[in-house]
């Protein structure tokens, strides 16, 4: 019980984290971690079939999706 | 309840990895703190999968263990000039 | 007997986890933490995935399969990301004594030149 | 102390929720906002799989006997969240197409100097 509370509080920190950062690279890398977090507490909820399709989204797919559209664009929010 | 000190000890290492994701002065201080904690919650997840005795949950891991490397390997070659 | 063995290994193997996570943690340098983390990270996936397998031996197969994984790709993005933060410009720690990658790439820059 | 274990899937959702419209509201950056329509699209999904768990059943997967269906969780809502997922990944893709052409055509991607709608 308190392992789901302390990933819940890990996953809102990141979450506050990625709002605050002005380097866009950076804020990719912690929506990716928040994917993360999101797909343990899915494993928790007893639904593995959500949480393996959420791995392989938010793993792979969402970061180079960014990623290619950083590169096309501009890095720094200004 | 030996496996419950594992998790305990899991959730303090993610803990840390997670400190020198947010903390790290540059960019791929970052990308190593997430690509520590990926590879600690792959560990998790089977250990997890021998918590609920499901043979089922080991997908998730495979999942992970096969697909986590491509996210890192887009990052880095944004770095390196390359994409 | 087959429960005990499974559960020591996997304890090595959690314990390996912890002290990668600690040297990401406590050291000074992109590259010093990159090969804390990936090292000490790699065996210790590698050895709690395995006590698993032996913990519920009718998993084996499947165990191996994800650690075998674990053991192709975890060192591949690791290698990507030490090149990427050295092309990106990313200092050494000042107390670091040697930089192998520099003298390399001065000496390929020779060669073209001699060509 | 055990309020918060049954409400506490219900804050994580939450809090993303708020997190992303906060940043779609606040910010103006056009791929920080895209960013934060993302956060919206996770957390609704953590709020639709958490209304069909119930404590202590397992997961709706038949694969060895010793499992009813009167001791697994709701099907439904993972069935429909599997499909919202992929949708999310498709709208996120187009929202992106869309920003790279916004930024070729402006040359900038602040939304208050954006000025081709304002007339």
């Amino acid at each position: 019980m308190i392992f789901q509370l302390i990933l819940i509080f890990i996953m809102i920190i990141l979450a506050v984290a990625a709002s605050l950062f002005k380097d866009l690279i950076n804020a990719v890398v912690a929506c990716a971690a928040v994917s993360l977090i999101t797909s343990i507490l899915f494993y928790f909820l007893q639904a593995p079939d959500v949480a393996m399709a959420e791995a392989a989204i938010g793993a792979g797919l969402t970061t180079a999706v960014f990623i290619i559209a950083i590169r096309k664009t501009e890095r720094y929010e200004k | 309840m030996t496996l419950m000190i594992f998790f305990g000890v899991i959730i303090i290492a993610v803990i840390l990895a997670l400190i020198r994701a947010v903390k790290g002065p540059t960019a791929p201080d970052r990308v190593v703190g997430v690509d520590i904690m990926v590879t600690i919650t792959v560990a998790l997840m089977v250990l997890l999968g021998i918590f609920f005795k499901r043979r089922i949950y080991l997908d998730v891991s495979l999942i992970y263990a096969v697909l986590s490397f491509v996210g890192v390997i887009a990052v880095a070659r944004y770095l390196d000039k390359g994409l | 007997m087959n429960q005990i063995i499974g559960y020591i290994v996997m304890g090595v193997g959690v314990a390996f986890l912890f002290l990668g996570a600690l040297g990401v943690f406590r050291f000074p340098d992109v590259y010093n933490r990159l090969q804390a983390g990936t090292k000490c990270t790699t065996l210790g996936a590698f050895l709690s995935i395995i006590g698993a397998g032996i913990v519920e031996p009718t998993w084996f197969l499947k165990c191996l399969i994800i650690a075998v994984f674990i053991l192709f790709t975890n060192p591949i993005s690791a290698h990507a990301l030490a090149r990427a933060s050295y092309k990106s410009g990313v200092k050494l720690w000042d107390k670091s004594v040697v930089d192998k990658c520099k003298d390399f790439e001065e000496c390929a820059k020779a060669q073209e030149d001699d060509k | 102390m055990s309020g918060i274990y049954n409400w506490m899937y219900y804050i994580a959702s939450g809090g993303l929720i708020l997190i992303g419209l906060y940043i779609v509201l606040v910010k103006t950056n056009l791929i920080k906002i895209v960013i934060g329509l993302n956060f919206i699209d996770t957390g609704i999904n953590i709020l639709l799989i958490c209304i069909g768990y119930v404590r202590g059943r397992t997961a709706p997967i038949f694969s060895r006997p010793g499992i009813s269906p009167a001791n697994v969780v709701d099907p439904v809502p993972q069935a429909l969240v599997l499909t919202a997922i992929v949708i999310g990944v498709a709208v996120l893709a187009l929202a992106l197409s869309i920003v790279i052409k916004v930024y070729q055509h402006n040359k900038t991607l602040n939304v208050t100097k954006i000025k081709g709608l304002k007339w």
